[in-house]
């Protein structure tokens, strides 16, 4: 499958999507968030990264962007799109995700080896995991916080859509220990962590991030 | 706002130099002595205008002249310039100095320091020094890769450390985190005499291919230079001479806010469109903008160059319109970079700028006069040989001396001490030396920093050194380690300064890499005193010798003095960065004993060594 | 030319983690007495023209789609006389309406 | 119980990166006209008791020392009459003190 990637202006982690959607089995196309053009790929990740310095909110410019107005219209049809931290704060932004990512608890910056749980492995994104595996994946972010009204949040954990929960301790005072969700219909995924920095032994926390660029073939053929 | 106070009869040219020869100039509020003053005078044949004061000022300053350290930095020089890997590709005096590490591939790093605005603004400070070094290496031609930053502060239950720490911390993550860059390394080191004085050093390593070289040079008349990146504001007006170079007990009048802000996010653009900039071939020379602004970029351009420059200054984009042409001159405003582009290139060069949201402007062109010279609004302001600015600087041999105390301090041996006696409080010892801010696991500063990202980070904290893979491919790979042990410095400064060389070439090299070449960020107390001058004389010598021994050349590195609380000047500091190459990083060697685990043994363990 | 004020600040059921932090503090650092921080955001917009009720929505419009997320925040706008720079260090006491 | 704002800018001569981000991104969506933008912070506090001089006094104190960085910012300290919240989405229009 062709997995295209955008870059924003700030973007950082576009270039390890990159990498990861090769590693994962696929064709990388890279996207410019100035062009409103999906160049004919199947799905699209949201790498992470400070767009636009994320000095107003995250993610709040970069959801005005042409590429965004292509991705949001693509997604309501069904196209497979993970938002990977900076990402997921796009897709919050662009009101596909529910929710907000707000400042950590602890007011600081975090980069750590995070054991996580995947929640829900029915999106396009988390079908090469089992139902509830535990794996640890890189997470860093300074606004990972997902905070959401009570009822949004009943609804999303009643309609399934928690895709990955933290474990152990909360590292960033996110509700219910949030780490992932998807919409609906299950093909937007928003991420904190960063799976992209854990699919080699070399240079992650390991390969246990794989799955979530290996999924899309299992999608595609479940 | 106030009014733009742009051309006015006020405005010191140089027609009016010449017709009022014999004005009062401040050299001395300036930081100039009154020998350099009558220098100035005598290189133009006339006074100096303001803006031609401002100029030599603040490029004679000790910070950017190196006027008291020369003497002894220039014995790296005499170090073979090539290491066991290659020729070096450019040494001391470029930006920074570039290895030859194999498979086409050059690296470039270097370490600077930014001690004193970090203590003034410590956010801040840490941010833009992280932001400099990386535009040096960006000005290479080389893509910035990782980074990493040797601090020490006062003690940690110091009220004052209770400021500067989370701070400096913030800022080094802050930015370096904004652009992408990976925090592979550094040290955290407590001690009384950095409590009125933090030391924030930052190390930045790029890669480029050997056909990627970029210089620093306006040659070719007519080539044009172009200034890119952020708009010029008043920021650390005077900082460089006064926040620099002097104590700050001594204080000093500041009319503009002697603070800058950093804007990574502008500094990712300008690394962006950069590269792409090289890649299109557009570049003819470039040099970024750090300590010294415009004076400086426009000086070492013109001086490295094969003829003169020609720049209308107010052609540079403001970000406040009321700053005089000296002030535009000196302002230290961040994310700024200048480049000498042909003619024929100019209109590319401005497109790729407007593809990455980039300000630029044309300022001005390549002449073959052999002159700097510099136009306000169409009135010549500034006409000098550029040499005599950027290199040509006062050269002092400050006395020094072995300071009277050292023999006492050299005669108080550890052996002195009394030793645990027993089980118990060797116990005891243990446990306060493991719960020690000097030992103590330094996850709480380095989880604050990405080290993940660009996905080629093979070793990072807690790590003896950084490693970061090349190419995927061939699994070609750098380390890099920083060290010293400032009280060893201080104990004896030229063995110390060795030790400080010896402990990072040993951390690349029990990481699997070959050492290299090294760079250096010497920070000391005040060269007017002549125990310090001594301390750095024998600093420099220790490591010329060892380097000589181990034949590392020294690639670059940076001086920070006046490094000092009152009269009471910090831990002599000869921090030393050394880099290796390493074929194949999987063949890495991690440190940390591996335990038994399922079925794979654990590892043996060797004491190697008397 | 118009001074034009957009305060933005989290909803009342939002988490608040800056204010908690600030509130955290301020025992430690000797102030009582303060019984609730909300810490938010304000910009100060230099705006062409008159402040007409017409440019006021048209910055009302840009701190409802830009300067906040009505997900997470409440935002106000309103003209000012003298920016925080003018007034520096003071307590201008007044009660804003 | 009173209710203090304390308002926190960058100082007019420092870069103000956060402000130029928001001024640069207003003309892409559509938004002319606006010829500056700063942005810095809003603290909302209640504070016990009444806003005696006394009280403001300590809130100004509280704004020194805590919640602005003398070096970069300024700050003004205000009493109001109602939180960003309880005028949510509105131009109050009026000009303040
Ligand atoms: N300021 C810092 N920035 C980044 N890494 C740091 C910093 N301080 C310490 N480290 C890292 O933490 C680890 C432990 O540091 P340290 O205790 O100084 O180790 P050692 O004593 O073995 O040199 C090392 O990997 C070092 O690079």
């Amino acid at each position: 499958m062709k997995v295209g990637v955008v870059t924003f202006p700030g973007s950082l982690d576009d270039v390890d999507a990159q990498r990861a959607v090769g590693l994962g089995g696929h064709e990388a196309v890279a996207l410019w968030h100035g062009d409103a053009d999906l160049r004919g790929v199947d799905a699209v990740v949201l790498p992470g990264g400070f767009s636009y310095g994320d000095y107003l909110r995250c993610g709040a410019i970069s959801r005005f962007s042409p590429v965004m107005t292509e991705v949001v219209a693509a997604a309501e049809r069904g196209m497979p799109v993970l938002g990977i931290c900076n990402g997921f704060q796009v897709l919050c932004e662009s009101h596909l995700l529910p929710g907000a990512l707000i400042r950590n608890q602890r007011q600081k910056f975090l980069c750590l080896d995070q054991p996580l749980r995947i929640e829900n492995n029915r999106t396009p994104w988390t079908s090469a995991y089992d139902e509830g595996a535990e794996v640890t994946i890189v997470l860093k972010n300074g606004e990972g916080s997902f905070v959401a009204d009570t009822e949004t949040l009943d609804r999303l954990e009643g309609e399934g859509r928690v895709v990955a929960r933290y474990l152990g301790a909360n590292p960033n005072g996110s509700l219910r220990d949030i780490a992932g969700i998807c919409n609906e219909r299950g093909n937007v995924v928003g991420l904190m962590p960063h799976p992209e920095h854990s699919v080699e032994e070399l240079t992650g926390s390991g390969t246990d991030g794989l799955g979530f660029f290996t999924s899309l073939v299992a999608a595609a053929f479940a | 706002m106030p009014t733009p106070t742009t051309p006015t009869d006020a405005l010191d040219t140089v027609e009016a130099a010449l017709t009022d020869p014999d004005r009062v100039q401040p050299w001395a509020e300036l930081g100039l002595k009154e020998d350099e003053y009558a220098r100035i005078r005598e290189i133009l044949g006339r006074r100096p205008t303001s803006s031609e004061l401002a100029m030599y000022s603040v490029m004679w300053s000790e910070h950017c002249s190196y006027k008291s350290t020369k003497v002894h930095l220039k014995q790296f020089g005499e170090l073979a310039q090539e290491t066991t890997a290659g020729k070096m590709l450019a040494g001391i005096g470029e930006n920074a100095g570039v290895l030859d590490i194999g498979q086409g591939y050059a690296v470039t790093f270097k370490v600077e320091s930014h001690n004193h605005p970090s203590f003034v603004e410590p956010y801040q400070g840490a941010a833009t020094g992280v932001g400099g070094i990386v535009r040096d290496i960006l000005a290479m031609g080389a893509r910035p890769v990782a980074v990493m930053d040797p601090l020490r502060f006062g003690p940690l239950d110091a009220d004052d450390t209770q400021r500067v720490l989370p701070g400096i911390v913030a800022g080094v993550g802050g930015y370096g985190n904004c652009l992408g860059l990976p925090n592979i390394g550094g040290e955290a080191v407590f001690d009384e005499t950095y409590l009125g004085n933090p030391l924030v050093n930052a190390l930045c390593v790029g890669v480029l291919r050997h056909e990627d070289l970029h210089l620093a040079k306006a040659s070719g008349v007519g080539n044009q230079v172009v200034l890119y990146g952020a708009r010029t504001g008043g920021d650390g007006i005077g900082g460089v001479s006064v926040l620099a170079s002097e104590t700050f007990d001594e204080g000093g009048p500041a009319k503009r806010p002697s603070v800058q802000v950093g804007d990574p996010f502008m500094e990712k653009l300008l690394i962006e469109c950069t590269l792409e900039l090289f890649a299109a071939g557009v570049v003819a020379g470039i040099q970024d903008l750090g300590g010294a602004g415009l004076s400086c970029a426009t000086s070492e351009l013109a001086s490295a160059g094969d003829g003169g420059m020609h720049v209308h200054l107010d052609r540079v984009p403001l970000r406040d319109s009321t700053l005089s042409p000296e002030e535009v001159l000196m302002s230290e405003s961040q994310e700024r970079m200048m480049a000498v582009v042909e003619p024929d290139d100019v209109a590319a060069f401005l497109a790729i700028c407007a593809k990455w949201d980039v300000e630029a402007a044309v300022v001005g062109e390549v002449t073959d006069t052999g002159r700097l010279e510099i136009d306000w609004h169409g009135r010549r302001v500034v006409d000098v040989p550029p040499r005599s600015v950027a290199h040509d600087g006062p050269t002092y041999e400050r006395p020094y001396a072995r300071p009277d105390w050292q023999d006492a301090l050299q005669a108080d041996v550890a052996e002195a001490l009394p030793r645990p006696a027993g089980g118990e409080e060797l116990r005891a010892t243990l446990l306060r030396m493991v719960a020690s801010p000097n030992l103590c696991d330094k996850s709480w500063i380095t989880d604050q920093y990405d080290r993940y990202v660009r996905g080629g980070t093979v070793l990072a904290q807690p790590e003896d050194a950084g490693m970061v893979r090349v190419d995927e491919e061939t699994g070609l790979g750098v380390a890099v380690a920083t060290d010293c042990n400032g009280r060893f410095a201080k104990l004896d400064p030229y063995a110390g300064a060795q030790l400080a060389l010896a402990e990072s070439y040993r951390n690349v090299a029990t990481a699997g890499a070959t050492p290299l070449a090294v760079s250096d960020c010497l920070n000391f107390g005040s060269p007017e005193d002549p125990g310090v001058m001594w301390q750095f004389a024998e600093a420099c010598r220790g490591l010329k010798d060892a380097c000589a021994t181990l034949r590392t050349p020294v690639t670059g590195g940076n001086v920070s003095l006046y490094n000092q609380t009152g009269d009471t000047a910090i831990l002599p500091t000869p921090v030393v960065a050394t880099l290796g190459v390493i074929e194949d990083v999987t063949q890495r060697t991690p440190s940390g004993f591996r335990p038994v685990a399922d079925g794979t043994p654990g590892d043996e363990v060797f004491l190697l060594g008397e | 030319m118009a001074r034009v004020v957009v305060d933005v600040m989290p909803k009342p059921e939002i988490l608040d983690p800056q204010g908690k932090a600030v509130q955290g503090a301020l025992p430690r650092l000797g102030f009582s007495g303060v019984t609730e921080v909300r810490q938010g955001k304000r910009f100060e917009l230099e705006v062409e023209g008159e402040a007409t009720p017409e440019r006021l929505e048209e910055v009302r419009r840009m701190a409802e789609v830009l300067l906040s997320n009505p997900v997470i925040e409440d935002f106000e706008v309103h003209v000012v006389d003298h920016t925080v720079a003018e007034a520096a260090g003071t307590v201008t006491g007044q009660v804003t309406a």
